[in-house]
């Protein structure tokens, strides 16, 4: 075992793809000579040369839409969106052609490419620079939509979405891109569709994904001075979703937090806590909480901490999960005001 | 534009301050000609021939005509199709026939084409079999035919999109060794969405060859041309790309083809993407379902039917002496044949199996796709026991 | 009471705008002399002019983007997409600055826009004319998302979002266009932010908008057959939400499905649902059940009855609500296999 | 294209066919110049004077190198700044100061300005705070000036949109019967986005009063121009949308204010948008965190000192004898008092009330938001009894 930054296993998966594969090009802006402005495609235009790595015209929806063509022609586009916000322009071409084509000619075309967006807060970025987009491409259906927690993962799910034969949304959380972990490449964790149980525990169950999962982990760990024992669980690929493991943690439990870095409205996070209760309703003692972003446009640095959901709000959260059986007074006063 | 009799080079001399040195032309061969390219005249007495653009063979204007001609059966068939109710709606391209026939002859069979929902003559016109190009249409499924098959992207309903599609799909045939040309097509009001201008830049910068050829029929549905552009013609577009571009009489098929010949050439040779705006005109409503008497007056419509290029053709190549009575009864009567069948065969009414709903979302479905399904087939049951 | 057309309600009810708001201006594609191409705009531009009706060069990014620019200038624009899924392109101009001017300028530049969008399907229209796009709008913080189902409500609720002081998205169900309803008009039916019970019930609360409220009264009524006594709430606005008129519903009924045109998986359903659980968990003998779409591309017209939520599978999820209090064996069984 | 020692027009006599009818040049008053207009050489040496450009008054010339040496000195603190930790991230425009003052001086105070995040120096000197300029890269709110106060949009990050918003903006206003010209600040890199296409078709179809002004500078972080375009120079991009267009040496602060001042005269007087592209050159990194080592040679560099703006409008002043070592001095020590002041002010650490979060959302907050300003309010409160 090696200790190594996730930008770097992300790097090796990235190097080692293209070594096995020659039909993998990565593109995109900045990805060439500067290595990316997060530096993950590093030296792969001096060892691959500039025809494998290149930089492309600014502009996103131009980018993905070549890398749809490209991939008509038996390539294997990765591309790299510079930041979340910034895929936005690429919107129409996600939703419109690369999740459909499969479908829309009846499997004749696949479209075996991967969008890698950095995504999520907790760096300091200015507007548009940390938003957390992985709701828009869950709801869009042909997509698959993954994202790592751990550097192990983060090799493995990136290895495993160029290789998978549908288009994979792959969203790396920024701030973890620095963060060291223990790692052996190449590392294969698991195919896609399988959340893992990061930590065991009877009382209650968190459920997190990519930058949410250390957060999801550290409440864990400082909860045990509360009394509880968590489980953790990180998804790891939102779509497809790993409902066993998820359903089997809570129904051990009887208790579930989901948390997303993402404003929580309508987002991934919904679905979770609206999965779990339609599958283990009879083994909750409480209703499925949720922490997530709040529901306002990302914040400036300087008030960031106050919208991500920290270790307290967890924890806050988790002591309402009616421990006492008595039920929430917070919703219990609004409700009976109706 | 069209007005003009014949097409001209840029020509106007610019006021030049003296004893400052001469830079070389910037623009040159990058901007269209300052009229639209034109061969025949609107009666299909041949102009002048011109050394830059080759006349094309003899051989492949019969066969435009005979495509055209079939072409134009296969269109109004589709649109007494969707008056009986087989299709749901239908995009016409009458008028358009030398546009949508000439872009296919200039192309190999295994070079690709990316098509829009007016392009089911040009489909047709590369051989497609027409239930297949009508199947978006009819409604069982989204796209009929297998495009890597028939080289042929679906036909795209969001405009402009194609147009990276195109220079993706060219240049990855060209980094994998194959000498295949995209040809997208596009309509004049598409010009105007972002992904146009998206894909002239990246097929320039990577050189990709791309034919990207405009039909300015001069509507998108009720919107006229004056509301899309303020530029001279939309030709000019391709010299802010550093694309060179050309204008051409749309209905003249001898200049369609042989424009678009040179454009395909140009790219085959790996000099990058070529634009070319072909002026035309939608002699129909935008569909079916459009009515066209709401925002066009009737004797716009009226004066281009002087203009129409079957006519122009089959004029051209009986002076030359290439067609007779005979060739032009063989080849209505082809036409009737093929309509016929077409006709026939959407007759029958397709079945559609639901479960296949579930199919290729994925390569495989997922856990949640899979309930689903079940969920479907659970209902299908119990609605087939409900019958029963 | 006369009876109409929500077309024709939507027609008047900008008629009506235009002609109490010098500053309401009415752009899109085909919007102009045509009308739009569902008659929507009939006859404004002959009414009010070409400078306050008329056609723009077709581009969605640049219309919503232009109408960004025309409200920054003090005027009210309301534009039209001329279908849901050509939104798309419009995606960053809607997510990026529409939705943020107001929080990014501290309130300083508000964008009083609205953005027409004819949505969802039951149409037999082609591919990308029948996407049901409300929950990528929902989930972006910033913009307001209202859909009417009933003549009186179009009108009402469009008034409503040309005199908001915030952006909004106004969603059109298709279907319903040419559905005729019981309207006076000038109708004031409520503010934004109030669902309305469309149908009393005692024994399970059906939640729905837009397209999928007469399939819930539809539903309703059969369910009388047998023996179910459906209560039916309208959303009306998706954002902001009506927490109190919904959670009152179901702690009176005490069961919940919600119903949603929507491909499921991140859907506004799923919002829905996980908020009804959070609130009243005490009050609910049975999960909180969805009814959506299926997590497809919307289907070619020949099948879009398989996919679209309909009477049948409504009541059929209606039956597995629990009534005789033992758990769903279908989810069980998935559980256990975990 | 700045080694031409002199702007000339495009002059290439083009080959045409005898016994046609000269067509009137589609593209005349379109195109810009075959070369940067240059006024004066990179020397300070003036030019001989054009008839087509009246040279900019000398006290606004002079009041332009104030403007420049402040702005020079402002653009340094910030930098400086980012080092001490008081700014989060700082996009230099050095090397970039006569764009960004010319730009201003074209303008009237109630013109509107859309900057993106390099324009920091042309907002300052538009006489904006400079701490209001800098609220965004000190990260206590994304916009720290009101922006109907001082006629400019907030800084735009996503690239290129801003051209459609000044658009929409320009043409509110004409059409409320003001004559108030907006200006939209892009980079070279922001023009291959698709918004920059349609914000342009927008401006031209509307006449919206617009001036789109590029800063070449050359690089989009370490992409340089070559990949960004094949056209023979950007500002080729205006005749495609029927917009008049220049392109002029950017480092030339008396050409860039007399194309500029041409322009939003053009403007103003109703004749539509208007493009002008600035060959300029960004001295420093993409910002503080770049490295441009990576990417660019020092030599390149090197050899755009030589063409400083800021020396160049200095030496024409003195040798005209506008300016001297007083003045100079006098000048460069407000522009001293100017940083240091800022200095003072960033010094201070800003506080921002967490529950600020929930207001400007929307006009009101939604039920929604009040419930989670309460859980924070609840948390603020429970921190502070932590803490007591
Ligand atoms: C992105 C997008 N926006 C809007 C539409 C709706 N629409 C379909 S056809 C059409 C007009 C297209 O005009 P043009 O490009 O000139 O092609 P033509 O129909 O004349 O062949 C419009 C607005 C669409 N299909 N895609
Ligand atoms: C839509 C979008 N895509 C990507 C980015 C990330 N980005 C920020 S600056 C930049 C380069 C811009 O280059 P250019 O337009 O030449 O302006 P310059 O920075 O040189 O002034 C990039 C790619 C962005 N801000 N917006
Ligand atoms: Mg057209
Ligand atoms: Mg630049």
């Amino acid at each position: 075992m090696a200790t190594m930054t996730m930008a770097k296993a992300l790097n090796a998966a990235l190097a080692d793809a293209m070594l096995d594969d020659e039909r993998v090009l990565v593109f995109g802006e900045d990805v060439g000579q500067l290595g990316g402005v997060f530096r993950i495609t590093d030296g792969l235009q001096a060892r691959f040369g500039d025809k494998r790595c290149f930089d492309t015209p600014l502009a996103e929806a131009g980018i993905v839409g070549f890398a749809v063509g490209l991939a008509m022609s038996g390539l294997r586009p990765v591309v790299e969106m510079q930041f979340d916000a910034f895929a936005y322009p690429a919107f129409e071409q996600i939703a419109s052609h690369m999740a459909k084509l499969r479908n829309r000619t009846r499997g004749a075309l696949s479209v075996p490419m991967v969008i890698r967006v950095p995504y999520a807060g907790g760096i300091g970025g200015v507007e548009h620079h940390c938003d957390s987009s992985e709701a828009y491409y869950a709801h869009t259906p042909g997509l698959k939509v993954v994202t790592p927690a751990t550097v192990e993962d983060a090799y493995s799910l990136l290895r495993e979405a160029i290789a998978d034969p549908d288009p994979v949304v792959f969203l790396e959380p920024k701030k973890l891109y620095f963060a060291s972990g223990e790692a052996e490449l190449p590392a294969r964790t698991a195919p896609f569709g399988r959340a893992v149980v990061r930590r065991p525990g009877t009382d209650a169950t968190l459920v997190a994904y990519g930058p949410a999962v250390p957060v999801a982990l550290e409440a864990a760990e400082a909860a045990r001075e509360d009394g509880w024992d968590l489980e953790v669980v990180d998804v790891r690929t939102i779509v497809p979703f790993d409902d066993a493991t998820v359903t089997a943690s809570v129904r051990r439990t009887g208790r579930c937090v989901v948390i997303t870095e993402a404003q929580g409205f309508a987002g991934v996070g919904a679905e979770i806590a609206a999965r779990v209760q339609e599958r283990c309703f009879h083994a909750l003692h409480a209703p499925v909480l949720r922490v997530a972003g709040l529901d306002i446009p990302y914040p400036a640095p300087m008030l960031e901490h106050t919208h991500l959901p920290g270790v307290d709000r967890v924890l806050d959260t988790v002591a309402r999960l009616q421990w006492d059986d008595r039920p929430d007074p917070r919703w219990l006063a609004q409700g009976s005001a109706a | 534009m069209t007005t003009t009799p014949q097409a001209v080079r840029r020509a106007s001399p610019r006021t030049r301050r003296p004893a400052t040195p001469v830079a070389p032309d910037p623009t040159a061969g990058l901007l269209p000609q300052t009229a639209p390219v034109r061969l025949l005249d609107p009666d299909g007495t041949p102009l002048p021939p011109r050394a830059d653009l080759p006349a094309p063979p003899v051989e492949t204007l019969r066969e435009m005509y005979r495509r055209m001609v079939v072409g134009r059966r296969f269109d109004a068939q589709a649109t007494a199709l969707t008056k009986q109710g087989r299709l749901a709606v239908y995009p016409s391209s009458r008028g358009q026939e030398a546009c949508q026939v000439g872009a296919v002859l200039a192309l190999r069979d295994d070079d690709w084409v990316f098509p829009t929902y007016r392009e089911s003559m040009a489909l047709t016109a590369r051989g497609i079999d027409p239930v297949e190009v009508l199947t978006l249409l009819r409604g069982d499924w989204h796209c009929g035919y297998d495009p890597t098959v028939v080289h042929t992207a679906p036909q795209c309903t969001p405009l402009a999109t194609q147009c990276v599609h195109a220079a993706g799909l060219a240049y990855g045939e060209s980094y994998q060794g194959r000498d295949t040309v995209a040809l997208a097509f596009i309509g004049d009001g598409a010009t105007s969405e972002g992904d146009f201008h998206e894909g002239l830049n990246f097929a320039a910068v990577f050189k990709a060859p791309v034919v990207y050829f405009v039909q300015n029929n001069k509507y998108a549905i009720s919107v006229p041309l004056s509301r899309q552009t303020a530029a001279p013609s939309l030709a000019y577009k391709g010299v802010g790309y550093g694309v060179p571009s050309e204008q051409v009489d749309g209905n003249d098929p001898v200049a369609v083809l042989a424009v678009l010949t040179r454009a395909v050439a140009h790219a085959r040779a790996g000099h990058g993407p070529y634009l070319v705006e072909a002026h035309t005109y939608r002699m129909e409503a935008h569909t079916n379902a459009d009515d066209a008497s709401r925002y066009r007056d009737p004797d716009e419509v009226e004066a281009w039917r002087d203009r129409d290029p079957v006519a122009r053709l089959e004029a051209y190549l009986r002076s030359r002496g290439e067609l007779d009575d005979a060739a032009v009864a063989q080849i209505a009567a082809e036409a009737e044949a093929y309509a016929a069948d077409l006709r026939d065969r959407m007759h029958a009414q397709p079945t559609v199996d639901p479960l296949s709903l579930f199919e290729h979302v994925y390569a495989e479905p997922t856990p949640q796709l899979v309930e689903q399904r079940e969920m479907v087939r659970a209902e299908l049951a119990a609605d087939a026991e409900g019958d029963a």
